[in-house]
């Protein structure tokens, strides 16, 4: 069920577009309809934007009681990022022990499966983030 | 605008004891803590003439949305066709209901308003309650890629920790305070102290918070009886008026603010609440906050004035948030020993707060309480509503 | 009691067309009728102080509660955490946020408010949404017998064609009126019309309900700007005013009621905003009611009191409720014809009245319309609402 | 899931379990907390109360389209039942054919299976009704 709610995030979740608005020059994501600077100065000048995959992690949690479709993955690290380009976007960080993150160090996106299976009975597919260096 | 029309003041309180409610359904909760409120207002149900209901997890607990109507009928509020609204706003509902239940008399629409919260969580296993509380937070870009509710709250603390010096050290001093106090409520779901030891080694659940940083899911109901001013002195001998009230919003999810060891929510509903009071930080003396997490004590009582930024998790340290210390922050026990069933959480600090303003607290009484602060929010702080009460 | 403090008006109104809306996001159904509605106030959204939506099943649906901070966010209204406050009562989501909204506007708090309604139901499959909607029933009671939400109307159109005569055409004359009325709604979901004989002999859902007799799920989402009177005419040379307005309860199960041919809770609500306006049936021009299903209609234009009771099946035939006949019902298409996407609906109706009260509804514009009447139920009439709009 | 939410109703569901108000004399299902006429009268004046199971049709619809759960039944029938010690009820009309069914027939209860399976994976008893005479 809801499958198309998916399909509607699927160019954000696969790609990690968001929106760059022609006024102010920032850049989002998700994707918005809007700028939240600009308002509706920025309607008709909002682009998608691709963003590189590249940030720096602003903060971290080890996760050890964990969502139902990823309990077999404990602990798994979630972090928020800040984006390169701008904003931020929560993520899970991979291919690492949970004990080499740390706040301040440089993390890309890779494209993965996200979780085992939701509720929904389908797979979903969407970036998690690994440290550089 | 930011002007009540009218004054309105609290006339009666009631609340089950919360924990786990085996035997009694979502219906009986509700009806007990009603009960209660009237009986302590001295009223009979043929005065109400509106009920609003704060409740998050029916739709997803017990597969049943329209609850207001189902409450107004097990409560023999049908009767007479009592308008009935159902209010949600994650764990906010109770704070929220009571807001939109001051505005509606403050309107002049209704004289006596009942508030109820209430919810059922022991129904459903650990780890779909896990799911369904993490509904309070963005589903699309926080849930599905596997962040918990208590997880997002870790974001804020090692940030908090990060920036501050905030120590883990200091999130356990909040929830041995709060035993303390809940050590002293009757209706509190936990009624023992715990050591700092057992509060700093417990198991993880998203590092760095651990189980005792957490508050539980939790059977429960709260109910309180409001009126107009007017009404309140001829039904009551101790109103506690309203002062303030103010609510304020953030983006649902995080990843979507500047900042995130503050709550621009918080700030805003703590702005409006004390304009419309006329009154300062300076000038509480008791509060009940929203410490779903000890982060979010911390946080909350920054956002609130209370401290300076970054000075939270030192000053529960020093003990300025204990009972008859500075400011006595969640003198029932808060969510964290109270215990946390969603929308009735943010009518029991109500209750809590007119029961140290009439002087009725007891072992937990703080001394010469004559004006206290609410703050109860919604998810991650997408919703803050915050209550200021006054002794008439 | 009974009296408001602050007269209030409608100043602008926005509506996506109903339908469905597969490349639109929930939240992108919300944007659109808010931004047409700020618009059609000529106010931009930094003037906005609060934001109510009606909603139901964003939980079930989208498995996403707390939405009132979702679409804050959307719309570009965190920027200032302006307080935003979702309301649910089933069906009645809607016309219940413009209530509160009201109310909230009446005590002072807040001059200017935008209320939105928005919904997003073509995302699951028809036996899903069956169920959930389903769900604004009882679902302890009534859901696990088996009793969908179709086949409780039937249950009080067969009792009503038994006690009072009404036939099967008479319903069917009901969503053939409707259609005609959508066919003139370039925002209706169907604008095209019907013949007797495909309503009378379409597919049953619930005996003696068919296909016809059902309004359609529907995406879409509809919004309002609402204000005090003297900022309305400051901002406004045509404000339509809030002349009344009345909630009414009754129990949510059909089986604990007296009487299932009538809705206590509609005749409460009506009564309410009749004696708020000052007004009668009788003044009624043009009305938006409540038309989930045929039969929802006929009962509704009796409790309204536009017809006595047992009378409006043959009153409908008589083409009496027909455009600028005795009394205009639904000439939006209602839901039947015009969509019924649950919380917006009640924003929908409140809409089409001040655009007829404007006169500004082209090819269905009732003549002479001063004073027009909306009703919006939740589940089986577990919540009625009713408001009552003028001209100033 | 929520095992228990049907387990507290199974008295009412399987014996027709409802409540007698001894200060109006009425009969009430489901049970009740309080008496919808006496109020707080009624408080600790209500006792457990089994119907008959006897009754009346009301009203009825036959479903053609019906709950996830009961799909593979339709076209099945729904009653709405005035019970003979007062009060209503909704419930199944089973063993006979649709056409059979009309306003002002006679009822008595059965106890049966109630749905394939629900949601929560459960298959859940409980009572139905069958025509008399
Ligand atoms: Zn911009
Ligand atoms: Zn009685």
């Amino acid at each position: 069920m809801a499958v198309a709610r998916h399909w509607r995030n699927q160019d954000q979740r696969y790609n990690l577009a968001g929106t760059h608005c022609k006024v102010c020059g920032g850049h989002f994501f998700p994707k918005t309809s809007m700028c939240p600077t600009c308002h509706r100065r920025s309607m008709g000048k909002l682009e998608r934007f691709q963003f590189s995959g590249n940030g720096t992690i602003s903060s971290y949690t080890i996760i050890h009681d964990g969502m139902p479709q990823y309990s077999s993955q404990v602990p798994y690290v979630i972090a928020y990022i800040d984006l390169e380009e701008g904003d931020h976007i929560i993520g899970q960080i991979v291919d690492c022990e949970p004990s080499e993150v740390e706040i301040g160090k440089g993390v890309e996106m890779v494209f993965r499966k996200l979780s085992e299976e939701g509720r929904s009975g389908t797979i979903q597919y969407g970036f998690k983030f690994r440290l550089t260096m | 605008m930011g002007k009540l029309a009218r004054d309105v003041a609290v006339i009666g309180v009631g609340q089950t004891r919360f924990g786990e409610h085996w035997n009694l359904t979502f219906r009986e909760l509700g009806i007990e803590a009603g009960f209660r409120a009237m009986e302590d207002a001295g009223i009979s149900s043929s005065r109400i003439e509106a009920l609003y209901t704060g409740t998050m997890s029916s739709g997803l607990f017990l597969n049943q949305e329209h609850v207001s109507a189902m409450i107004a009928e097990v409560v023999g509020l049908t009767e007479n066709q009592i308008p009935a609204t159902r209010i949600e706003a994650a764990g906010a509902s109770g704070g929220l209901a009571f807001h939109q239940a001051i505005l509606d008399v403050a309107s002049g629409l209704h004289d006596i308003v009942v508030v109820g919260g209430a919810e059922k969580m022991s129904d459903v296993v650990s780890n779909v309650a896990t799911e369904f509380v993490a509904s309070g937070a963005d589903q699309a870009w926080e849930g599905l890629f596997g962040a918990t509710m208590p997880s997002l709250f870790a974001l804020m603390a090692r940030k908090h920790m990060h920036d501050h010096g905030t120590t883990k050290e200091h999130l356990a001093h909040v929830a041995v305070k709060n035993h303390v106090h809940g050590a002293k409520n009757p209706l509190a779901q936990f009624q023992r102290e715990i050591t700092m030891d057992m509060a700093v080694n417990a198991a993880m659940v998203a590092d760095p918070l651990g189980m005792y940083d957490c508050a539980p899911s939790s059977d429960g109901s709260a109910s309180l009886v409001l009126c107009d001013m007017k009404t309140a002195k001829e039904l009551s001998d101790n109103p506690i008026r309203v002062a303030g009230t103010g609510q304020g919003s953030d983006s649902l999810s995080l990843a979507n603010r500047e900042e995130i060891t503050s709550m621009r929510s918080t700030v805003a509903a703590s702005r409006r609440a004390y304009e419309m009071a006329g009154v300062g930080p300076g000038d509480i003396k008791v509060a009940e906050v929203h410490d779903s997490y000890t982060i979010s004590e911390i946080i909350a009582i920054e956002d609130l004035g209370f401290f300076k930024k970054g000075d939270g998790g030192f000053a529960t340290e020093r003990g300025e948030t204990a009972l008859n210390s500075t400011i006595t922050v969640n003198p029932s026990g808060g969510l964290k020993a109270r215990g946390h069933p969603l929308g009735a959480t943010g009518i029991a600090q109500i209750n809590e707060l007119v029961i140290q303003l009439r002087g009725d607290a007891g072992d937990r009484q703080v001394k010469d309480a004559n004006i206290g602060l609410a703050h109860n929010i919604g998810g991650t702080g997408g919703t803050a509503v915050v209550n200021i009460l006054e002794v008439v």
